[in-house]
Formats: C-alpha cells, structure tokens, sequence
C-alpha cells in the first residue's frame, strides 16, 4: 500500500482536520461524533440539508459543505456508513427550524443508520425527510432485493436540492425535488484498477493487465462482470448503452410519512430518457483516472448524444465521487428540466465545487 | 446464565472477532466492501472498554450499553444491525440479574425481530439472518422439549454453522452482495459469519462455567 | 497500461475535442497546429496570456484558460514541450494589441522553444516577454546547469498575472509581477509511484513497495534520491523542510530585452522566506494521490507554517499540475504580498478554477 | 555528395530511429522523461512524408525542410535543437546541388553551432553537443589533411562513437538529466545517441554509394 498516511485508524479524523484547517472560512468539523457543517449553520427557517456515508469518496460529502449545496455531511470509517449518532447531533446542529432533508445513498448500511436517526430526530421534534438516491443501472432487479445503488446523481442533488434550500424552498419541495432528481438520473462506472483501503492495507480485488470490472459501485466492490479493458471509445459506448437502454425502473423505498407518522413503502417509477431531453452530462473520476482521460470519454459522450438526440445543456467532469485511489470512471446522465437547470446554476461555494460566488 | 457469564460471552465474542478480523474481511472483499472484519472488531473493541462501567448492572442494562456503542462505533450493515440486535434483547429482559432458558430464547427471538425488522430481509437472502433464524428455531424446540441451557444452545450453534455455510450457494438480495448478483453465488456471508462466532461464543461462556455454575 | 485512450499518438488531440466539446462558452481549440484560447479572445488593448508545455500536467495549462487566468495554451505531446509554430499561432490568434507575456517552465526543451517563438513573433512585430518559472527547490546547483525546473508556481502564476492582465496591467507591470511570484515561490516534490507515458505503454521507473522519489519533477522523471516512505507527517516534514531551508537562490535566466533588440541574461535572487511572511499553501497531487490524502499533508503543513510563524492566508489543494496517473504530491509556498492577495482573489472562470463569478 | 545521397542519408536516419525508437527512449526513461526515442521517430516519419514534394530541389532547400518540418513535430529539447542545427546547415549549403568536403565541413560546423548557441551547452555537459564537437573536429583534421569525404566521415564517426560513449560517467549540466544531479552519473545521454545515429547514417549514405559515384 503506498499511500500519505499517518496510521490508518487516524485516517478519516486527521482528513478532516486538514479540511478544517484549510477551508475554516466555509465549514466547521465536529469530531466526536464526527460531522462537517457550514461555519455559518444553522440558517433561521432555512430548510437544511445533510448528507453522509462512508468516508473514501472524497470530496463527497465533506468537501460539498458550504453556501448553496450542504448544511451538514457526516463522514463514516472508509466505505462505512455513519452512524445514527453522528447525524443526530449533525441535525440539532445545523436546525434552523424549517426541516432536514437527509440524501441518503441506497445502500443498506447507510439506509439502515439513517433510518435510526430519523426515528431518533424526530424523536425529538425534528422534522426530518429522507431521500434515497439509487441511480446505479449496473443493478438490474429490484424486487425482493437492496436494489439499485446510489452513486454519481447523489453529487447532483446535492448540488441542486442545495440550491432550492438557500432559495427557500420548503421541506416538502425540497423533497419532491429531490426525489425528482433521483428518479430522473442514471449512472454506471467501471474500474480498470481496485483500491486500496487504508486499514486492509492490499487491494480489495485483483485485475488482469487486460481486464475491468464494469458495473462497480464506490466502495471498491467488484462490479456486475469482469470484462476485456478495451479503447476508450468502446468502453464509453458500454456505459452509454447501459445507461440509454435502461427502461422504466421500478422499485419500492421506504420514506418517512410526516402525516402517518412512520414508515411507509413507496412506489417510484424512473421516467424515460427520451431523444429530445436536455440533460446534464457527469463524468467521473473514481479517483485515479487522470482528467486528460475523462475528455475522452466525455468526446464519445457527447458524440453518442448527438446521435442519440439527446442535448447536453450542462456538464461536470473530474473526480467528485472517488472510490479512493481506484482507477476507472463513472457516467451520470440526469434529464434536466428548467428548474433543475436554474437550481444547478446557482452560486455555490464549497472546498470542492463553487462558481456564481 | 448470569450476568458475568454475559461479560464473559461478550469478552469471548471480543477476542473472537479480533482473531478473525482478516477473515471476516476477506470474507467481504469477495462479496462486499473489505470491511466487516475491521468494523466488527472496532466496535468490540469499544464495547469491552465500556464493559467495566456496567459489569455489576442487571443484564438488560448490561446489553444496552453494548447496543449503543455499536450504534455508535461500527457504522455500515451490521453496525445498525447489531446495535438493533442488542438494543431488542436488551428489552426483553430488562431488568434481570440471570437468565432462565425462557429468558433467553425471548432474549434471541427478540434479537432476531429487530433484525428482521431493521434490514427486512428473509430466510435465503444471504445474510446473518440465515444464521439467527435456525440458531433461533434450534433453541426454541430444544427449551421446548425441556433441555437445558447448555444443551439447547449447542443445538442452536449446530444450527447456526449449517445456516451460515448454506449461504454459500445464495445469490444474495440484500446488502451490499445484492450487487454483484450472480457473482455473489459461492462465497460465505460474512455477517452470516460474525453471526455463527456471537453464538459460538455464547455457547463457550456457558460451557466454560458449568462447574462454577449450580 | 490500464488507461482509458484511444491510440496513444492520438490522445493528446482526443482529450482536447473532449475539452472544446465540454467547455465551448469558456475555450476554443485550433487543432493545426494546437493550441486552446479564450472564447472571447482576442480582447482589445489587453495583455494576452499565454502558456504551454508537454501535455499530462492536465489540468494545467488548457484548464486554465478563460477569463481572469490564461488567453492560450499551448500543449505538446506527453512530456514533450511544444514547437513554437503552436505558439506562434496562439500569440496571432490572442494578441489584443497590448502584447503578449508568455509564461515558461524552465525545462530546455520549453525555454529554447519558446524563445524561439518570441524571436518569430517579434520579427512579425508582436511584443513578447517570455518569463520562466524555475521555482523547484530539489534542484540545487544552478551555476553553468539548467537551473531549477518550473513547477508548482507556474499555476500561481498563471493565475496572478491573469487577473492583473484583466485588470489593465500593461505589458512590463504583468512581466515585473510574474517575475516577482516566481522568486517568491517555492516548490518540493515527491512519487510514491512512476506514471506511464501512453506512448511507451510501461512505468517511466520501478519503485519498491516501500520506496519514494523525492525532489521529483513534473514528467515522471525520477527524483534527486529514493528513500523510504514514511507516515504522511514525516513526509510532509522532508517537504517542508526543504523550503524552510532553501537560502537566497541566485541563477541567472535569459529574457528579451526590448530597447535592446535581443536577449540578455539576468541574474535573479529569491528572497528569503522569514517568519512573519504571509504565504499560499498549495498542495497538489501528482494524478493518482486523492484529495483526502492531500488534506493529511495540508494538515501537517498547516502545523508546520504556525511552529516557523508562517501565516497561510490562502491555498490550494488538488490535482492543478500533475504527472499524469502518477501517485504523490508537491508543495508550494509562495510570499503573498497584498497585490498578490488582491489578485488571486479575483474573479477566475476557467474549466479547472473557478471562483468570484 | 549530391542531393540524393543527402535524401538517402534522411531516409536511413528516420529507418535507423524507427527501428532505435524504443531504445532512445529507455535511455531517455533512465534519466529523463522517456520521450526522446518518440519524439524522433514522430519528427523524421513527418520528414520522410515531406520529402518526395523537395526531392529534386538544392541541398539548401530539403534542409530547410528537414528543419521546419522538425521545429513544427518534434518539441521538446531535441526539436529545437534539431531543427536548428538543420536550419544553420540548409543555410551554410544554400543553393549547392552537391557537396565538397568544405561544403560538407562548413555544413556540420554551422549546425553545431547552432546547436551550442540555443542550448548554450558546454563540452562535458552530458548531450548532444559531446558526440557532435569531437566528430566535427575529426573531420575538419581529416579534411585539413586532405583526406575525401567517405574517410573524413569515417573518421568523424569513430570520434562521435566516442564522444557518445564518454557521455556516461558524465554528471549532466544541461537538458532534464541535470535535475538529477550525481545520479545521472552512469547513463548513456540518449540526445548523444541520435546524434551519433545521425552521422553514422551520413556515413552510410555516402559508402552506399561509393560505386555509384564519380
Ligand atoms: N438488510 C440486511 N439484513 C440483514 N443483514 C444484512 C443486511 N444488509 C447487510 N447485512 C449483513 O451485513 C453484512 C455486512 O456488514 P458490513 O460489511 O459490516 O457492513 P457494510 O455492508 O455496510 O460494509 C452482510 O454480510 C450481511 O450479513
Ligand atoms: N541545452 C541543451 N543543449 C544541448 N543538448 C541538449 C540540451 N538540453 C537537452 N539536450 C539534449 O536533448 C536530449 C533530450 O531530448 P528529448 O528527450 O527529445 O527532449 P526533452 O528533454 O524535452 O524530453 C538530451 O539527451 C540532450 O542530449
Ligand atoms: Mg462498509
Ligand atoms: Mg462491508
Ligand atoms: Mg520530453
Ligand atoms: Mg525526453
């Protein structure tokens, strides 16, 4: 393992004490528990947003803290959820009174903890709402099982529920937005390499000269099938495909039902992605896949789009949802609407994504 | 069984996962994320430095305290799972001092349900539930066909070990193997896993004191 | 090889479409001969910006061209600096009449080919400056040698003199700043591991699991020695200290002289860095070392700076210029002075650095 | 020697890179960026492209040609460098169908000032200037002794060979291998090594065509 690291079981809290250091004008760490949130929190009446999961993804959450986008996000061990007490005390910290909207990635360990801090929060008066994201098309059925992952569409939600939040919104709309948004984007990644987590100290999986993992999540699990390392166009043309020929997907997620008072089972339907949307094009880096590489995928990208008669109204390239050091990328495709596109416009200032401001 | 023997079952469980801390992560390399083994063990790790504090407590209050350290240490699946797990039987035997053999299957049933009921998965799903559900069933009809303690959780651990190796040929629904769909077939659960050695431990602490017991 | 390309000799090429696809309100591209210029260029009575170099730095340069940074960048081949017709070309294309600061490493390969290029322009009547950066303290010697290599500071610089050229500098204010952040940078690098070149398909050096370059440059060259890698503190130590410890540092560098018609050597003296001074901390990763590593460094650094009364009043921190895919990280401390404050602060809209607007 | 031979001895220099490619840029791995060998090749594939459309011109004009064509596809050190010396030889051959030996001496001189002026490069400073100073100090002796181009070339060979071997234990001042101080110590210059080729391809052109000849 050849990484700057001090011992591993530092590694998540010296991170974000470096963060504190360097962005001390934007964020405020909290350590025991650990959360980031905005050094301005909380923001009387406006709707707060948090998010959270394991660490190793960086910059999400942490680095997406700040003016326009999150009020708080809640860091895990690498590749472990956070726990309910983190985004307990992250909740009562950035409350300013209009509600909480928890984006949480769908992954039964993240799923699981938030859950329990919804219970507990509202427990204690907090109206929470939380949010799934799971866009990730690698994952086929949905029935009787986790379901599909959340991945890249999670940065874009952020970015836009974010910005609904600080143009006060109200939690209900900030909720139907976000659920808009889920349903509305689609990812798929591969890796040409594994990573390496800190504490295991050698690579989660093992790859052939030739070979990729295609379907792959963030946490350095291997993907859906392991596959021949072709060129750069051929392997954008199998992201696109996945990601063009995903039909209609059905799945049942549980949210908090404010009226009832518990839990209740709700059934989403992604709407197709028609020849004539405009959309938001995401290339991603999983972490050490140079930028001069993700212009090449983005070239075939927007090549396929063109044919495809889709129109790339916005666009986002670079490493914003990492599986640590993995080489390999990810696309997201999320149809925009005019809202989405004002909302992903607006001024944003956070360590790692900021324009308008 | 008393409430040293539970310390003593938790310090065994404690030594237990540490021991197997890299074959438990490797266990998730394969299907999941590399990371059971090392979240298991931090939160044990933990509990056993919270564990002095409340040696002298009654049992209930004795896994309460388990349950909101793991909720609070472990993070991921088995971090709400476990906290649930122990949060549930901490309730159902609030209060005691000892545990009869009803006690304790009301203690593991509990267990069970919050874990049905937190991570809704079902027997065949790949996950430690497809240890608890036999491990639980093997002690209910033991205690109720009259054996005692030690004996009904040696046929629940015998259930156990046959639960957690028969997920090795399920195409796992929940949790993170979900993912890896029919790549997740062939390979050992590793919640299925650390879910055997909590039982296996608990039949240790029992055995280990049967001289010293009544 | 596990890259995502297409055929290594068109991956320079490639990644540029990518580029002018993704970012076409920011950048154009001229393909024949290369180089990347502001949509908007040329802009009348304004110093023009220009820089360039071997690609696999990315983002540097194209990624900083637009407004409030660079006018055109020039990029070679990986590694391999670019030929002045390139340069000549951009400086045509940019030139708003008030002249033309070209900003250059100081590799041979660079300085002779756009000393070149000044002569071509100059002889169709363009006013350039070529100014080098040679800020990398691993270097020593510099008498009858090559002198110190550009790194890290040419990001700085590129964005300091931009805003002053956007502000209405005139041609000598923008060279006498830039000249000014060189000798006022410094910079040390290190590689936990090689980075491979597309074109010759395998690492440019072998390292052990336990071995590092230090006082690496920026084209997977190794470094002035290998040694072991230790914790991210005690590396970050080595680094630092390096700077701390560099004395006045005197070479000599040729520039144009323009009442004399011709070139002429000066000699420049660094000033020294004392307690007291306000800097910018930029951390940056080689490729492959993540963002929540580099906090680790930034965080020790920051330790660092308070024990030697060094006050950081700004950073940076990611991938700016970088060796390709290779793992490990430089640092850079440049003396602030308040005009240099002023102008890093200013507004910066280019497809790798961005804020204020 | 006449424009053909000059033709030839381009042809043989860009087969001779093509086939050293990998070799020029392992020397260049070991104390550089790994580019030399592909940055030559690039450049003389370019060259060999351009050359049927000057074929029948002045030896002044196919090395015009040679030059620009190498400024504009080669970069780096060695574009410029090569592309200098090009264009100061096009220019000290200017309008000449064919070649003396003065024609041939005044050629490489000029070239290798070129070369000293924009690199401003020393003898013993590890490049290409080591293998190009002692070979055209050979041939001017041979030549001032009277000697006919194939042995004034054979000679300035030798001492290029030389000139190329004693770049080794050199400690470089100049170009990228200076920035590692003693530890280019030991290594083969590879700007030193394409410059040997180059000559050694002259030398081939010329004794190619020894028959041929008047
Ligand atoms: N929904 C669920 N119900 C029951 N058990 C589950 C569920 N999801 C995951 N698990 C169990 O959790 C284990 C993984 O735990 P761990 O690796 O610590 O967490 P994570 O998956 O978040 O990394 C799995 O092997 C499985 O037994
Ligand atoms: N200032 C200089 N004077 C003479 N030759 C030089 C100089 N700098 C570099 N060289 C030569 O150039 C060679 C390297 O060429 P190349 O690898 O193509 O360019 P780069 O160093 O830009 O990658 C060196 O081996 C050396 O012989
Ligand atoms: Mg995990
Ligand atoms: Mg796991
Ligand atoms: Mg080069
Ligand atoms: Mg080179």
């Amino acid at each position: 393992m050849k990484k700057l690291i001090n011992k591993p079981e530092d590694f998540v809290r010296e991170s974000l004490e470096g963060m504190a250091s360097a962005h001390s004008d934007l964020i405020k760490v909290h350590y025991d528990p650990a959360f980031v949130y905005r050094a301005d929190a909380p923001i009387k009446d406006k709707v707060a947003i948090i998010s959270g999961g394991g660490s190793g993804h960086e910059p999400m959450h942490a680095g997406f803290v700040g003016m326009g986008m999150l009020d708080a996000a809640c860091p895990g061990e690498i590749f472990t959820s956070p726990t309910p007490d983190q985004m307990l005390e992250a909740t009562k910290c950035v409350d300013g009174g209009a509600g909480i909207i928890y984006i949480v990635k769908n992954y039964s360990g993240d799923v699981m903890n938030f859950e329990m801090a919804t219970e507990l929060a509202r427990s204690e008066g907090i109206r929470v709402l939380n949010i799934l994201i799971d866009d990730d098309v690698a994952v086929k059925d949905s029935l009787y099982t986790q379901g599909r992952r959340g991945v890249g569409t999670t940065v874009l939600a952020e970015k836009i529920c974010g910005a609904a939040a600080q143009q006060g919104y109200n939690l209900q709309q900030v909720a139907d937005l976000c659920r808009r948004v889920n349903l509305n984007g689609r990812s798929m990644g591969l890796a040409l390499t594994s990573c390496t987590v800190p504490a295991k100290g050698t690579p989660t999986f093992e790859l052939g000269d030739g070979e990729i993992e295609m379907g792959i999540g963030i946490h350095g699990e291997p993907g859906r099938k392991r596959q021949v390392l072709k060129s750069a166009d051929e392997m954008t043309e199998i992201l696109m495909r996945s990601l063009l020929e995903d039909t209609a997907y059905s799945r049942i997620l549980r949210e908090w039902d404010e009226d009832k008072g518990e839990w209740v089972d709700m059934e989403l339907i992604d709407p197709p992605l028609l020849p004539g949307s405009s959309v938001l094009a995401f290339v991603n880096s999983m972490g050490g896949t140079p930028l001069s590489e993700l212009y090449l995928v983005y070239r075939k990208l927007a090549e396929i789009c063109e044919q495809q008669g889709l129109q790339i109204v916005r666009n986002l390239i670079g490493p914003y949802i990492t599986s640590l050091d993995m080489f390999g990328c990810s696309i997201t495709l999320l149809k925009l609407d005019d809202e989405m596109i004002k909302l992903w416009d607006a001024p944003v200032k956070t360590p790692s994504l900021r324009w308008g401001i | 069984m008393t409430n040293q023997q539970i310390i003593q079952w938790l310090q065994i469980f404690a030594a237990k996962i540490e021991q197997n801390k890299e074959y438990l992560t490797e266990l998730d390399a394969a299907i999941g994320d590399a990371d059971h083994g090392i979240n298991m063990d931090r939160g044990f790790k933990k509990v056993m430095s919270q564990l002095p504090s409340v040696a002298n407590q009654d049992i209930g209050n004795i896994l309460k305290t388990v349950s909101m350290t793991l909720i609070s240490s472990v993070g991921g699946a088995s971090g709400s799972l476990y906290g649930t797990l122990f949060l549930r039987a901490s309730t159902a035997v609030a209060g005691k001092q000892e545990l009869t053999e009803q006690d304790m299957l009301e203690l593991l049933q509990a267990g069970l349900d919050g874990v049905l009921q937190r991570g809704k998965a079902q027997l065949g799903d790949k996950t430690m539930v497809d240890t608890l559900t036999p491990a639980v069933t093997a002690f209910r009809q033991a205690v109720d066909q009259g054996k005692p303690m030690l004996s009904a959780m040696e046929e629940a651990v015998v259930a156990a070990e046959v639960g957690m190796k028969d997920t090795i040929p399920m195409l796992a629904k929940k949790g993170r193997a979900s993912y890896l769909g029919e790549r997740s077939v062939g390979h050992q659960d590793p919640g299925a896993t650390s879910c055997y050695l909590i039982l296996k431990s608990l039949l240790e602490a029992l055995s280990r004191n049967i001289g010293s017991g009544e």
